[in-house]
């Protein structure tokens, strides 16, 4: 199994249950992209209205994806390859003052 | 810029700082820093900065005093309910340090305002409440090569970074969209903690200081995450300046300031907000 | 304790979190906060709680503003030096929020009143500026029975936790002596900026409020660190409550007040020290 | 070669040239406890007074000592042995407010 954690926060765990941290095993026998995984979260995972964290096949503008803490964009976004022990969030940016 | 006697004496606590000195006392003294937003992030940074002697601060907000603003905008008072709160900040800053010369601009910034206002000062402090302000002051600060050190702050969480600095990314570069409306929460509908905004608000005026006296390590091309629920830091490496950013990129789309609310789909404000639902 | 309609409104944005309610607010309205040192951790830590409605706080400062706090105590101001610090802090609270009651102790705390002043408050943040103090308040609160919110700052750094909460340590097991007078440095030679006493000021008064409404994941048994110089936050695993602790172990050889004076070697303000070596 | 990273702060850092970030290689042939790797700083490190630092065989009062951000007291204290890649940290106490 491909154990990976799992956090959100600035909001996003709003369409998660609430729950700010998970841990996940996926099925290890093919490859999770994090484009695998975002149709894995919608089908299994969110509780609320899918586009408020979906748009198109990627997230909706607003939300930062990271992995190990480190911005999606500097590790090939949809296309990178989930790896064990990965911690995968997803940070809703705050605009308050 | 020469020191006082007097100003000697206040900040010699500082001075006294091998970060600081004499000279970096002086160098805060002849800066200028432009604070958009004189709410919850507002206060502290406002208070901080005078006190530290930055020489000339510029508070920018059309806002007047409300009671449900004094739980965590703690530089103002009942007294001055309805009343202007960048004057109430300019009357709390000349009790504390009448030697930093404060500036006031009571109104909504806007693609009209924006440029003329923020080319007076060294670098900006978003300390906005709103979307579509964030853009706009991105963009401002992007054509007038300015440094923005960005707070925000939503009920027990707060952020923190510092854009357009040294070849850093600017805040398009890392949110090339404005999110849909239905999806932002401000702090009048979803609340939020003074002691967060305090953190905050403290975080950025940490950064404004070494960003002015050129100290390494300054919060750029990162950003800070505070929890306040489990009072954990969490410190995210984001992407590089975007070559095809469509306002500090190569070729940039935006050379003059748009219409932000129309761009964000929200109004400048957080009185107004979208659908509540994030 | 009931709201009234003015407190509703005006803490309407907290009473909105998820964490809080009208419950939350009506505890911290029923709470007693003292909060030991009016100076740069002092300040924040003050305005913070008063904003947010803690129904009672006492302040204990035996000390007059002079010139050189006004760059880190920023609720002092300029036409205040000279005069109490307790009662300048009282004026801004009034200022800001005159539902909250404002006790103020103008005495050096010492091993004969501090038990009857802490005993009277719900709980107790360290915000004070040397050595024998800190010793001196950890001891009355294991005594006393109070959860001891502790921030401490110097030069860029600060330090944060919660002592003697729900079977945690106290600040004797983690430091069973004290240091070396030599070793001691504090604010007055070593140095501090007003934004790293804000930070922890503001951070310090988060976890008051979590303790007053029984959060879970306050920062007890760890540590804290912010290096401003770095943006950098570390929390640090601390050790479990010592059975063999001199104050809060099994057997305690402290069972009334010492003179932590002479315990310490050093004097119970920051304005005499030791070597400043380090 | 046993390395190990080693940070100081709090102001520790002034008895060791203020630096408060540096890696470090040790002979690996021997077992390495933080009794010894002491004797060790004291010898090879220290450019301050020794007893700012050091008092007996330990670390002065007012100094915390971690392995990987623990407290050392719940490591065995003088008696653990130090392991590849260890962070080591020197925390002198604040007292200032
Ligand atoms: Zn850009
Ligand atoms: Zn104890």
């Amino acid at each position: 199994m491909l154990k990976i954690n799992l956090d959100f926060s600035g909001g996003a765990e709003v369409l998660f249950n609430n729950i700010k941290k998970r841990q996940l095993s996926l099925e290890s026998e093919k490859k999770w992209t994090l484009r695998d995984f975002l149709q894995y979260m919608k089908e299994n995972l969110l509780t609320e209205r899918l586009e408020l964290f979906i748009q198109g096949d990627s997230v909706r503008p607003g939300i930062l994806v990271l992995v190990n803490d480190i911005d999606w964009e500097l590790l090939g976004e949809l296309d990178y390859e989930i790896k064990q022990n990965d911690n995968i969030s997803f940070i809703s940016t705050l605009h308050g003052g | 810029m020469e020191l006082t006697n007097r100003e000697i004496a206040r900040y010699s606590r500082q001075i006294i700082l091998p970060g600081i000195g004499v000279k970096g006392q002086k160098r805060l003294k002849a800066s200028s820093v432009l604070i958009v937003g004189a709410g919850g992030l507002g206060c502290p940074v406002s208070s901080n900065l005078a006190g530290a002697g930055i020489g000339t601060l510029g508070i920018i907000d059309y806002d007047n005093i409300e009671i449900t603003n004094l739980h965590r905008q703690l530089l103002h008072s009942e007294s001055s309910i309805g009343k202007s709160k960048v004057e109430s900040i300019k009357n709390f800053i000349a009790n504390l340090n009448s030697d930093v010369k404060v500036q006031t601009h009571q109104v909504l910034l806007n693609s009209k305002n924006a440029l003329e206002i923020i080319t007076k000062y060294d670098l900006v402090v978003d300390a906005s409440d709103n979307v579509a302000t964030r853009y706009l002051l991105n963009d401002a600060c992007v054509l007038e090569n300015k440094t923005l050190i960005s707070g925000s702050a939503l009920q027990m969480e707060g952020q923190m970074t510092v854009y357009n600095y040294k070849n850093g990314p600017c805040y398009r570069c890392i949110f090339p969209k404005p999110p849909p409306p239905e999806t932002v929460q401000n702090c009048g509908d979803g609340g939020v903690l003074g002691a967060i905004t305090g953190v905050i608000g403290s975080l950025q005026s940490m950064e404004v200081i070494k960003v002015i006296l050129d100290h390494d390590d300054v919060l750029a091309g990162k950003l800070l995450l505070y929890d306040g629920a489990s009072c954990s830091f969490r410190t995210i490496k984001l992407r590089n300046k975007r070559q095809d950013c469509d306002v500090c990129g190569v070729t940039p789309n935006i050379t003059k300031l748009i219409d932000y609310e129309q761009f964000c789909g929200m109004a400048a404000s957080d009185k107004d907000s979208g659908l509540n639902i994030l």
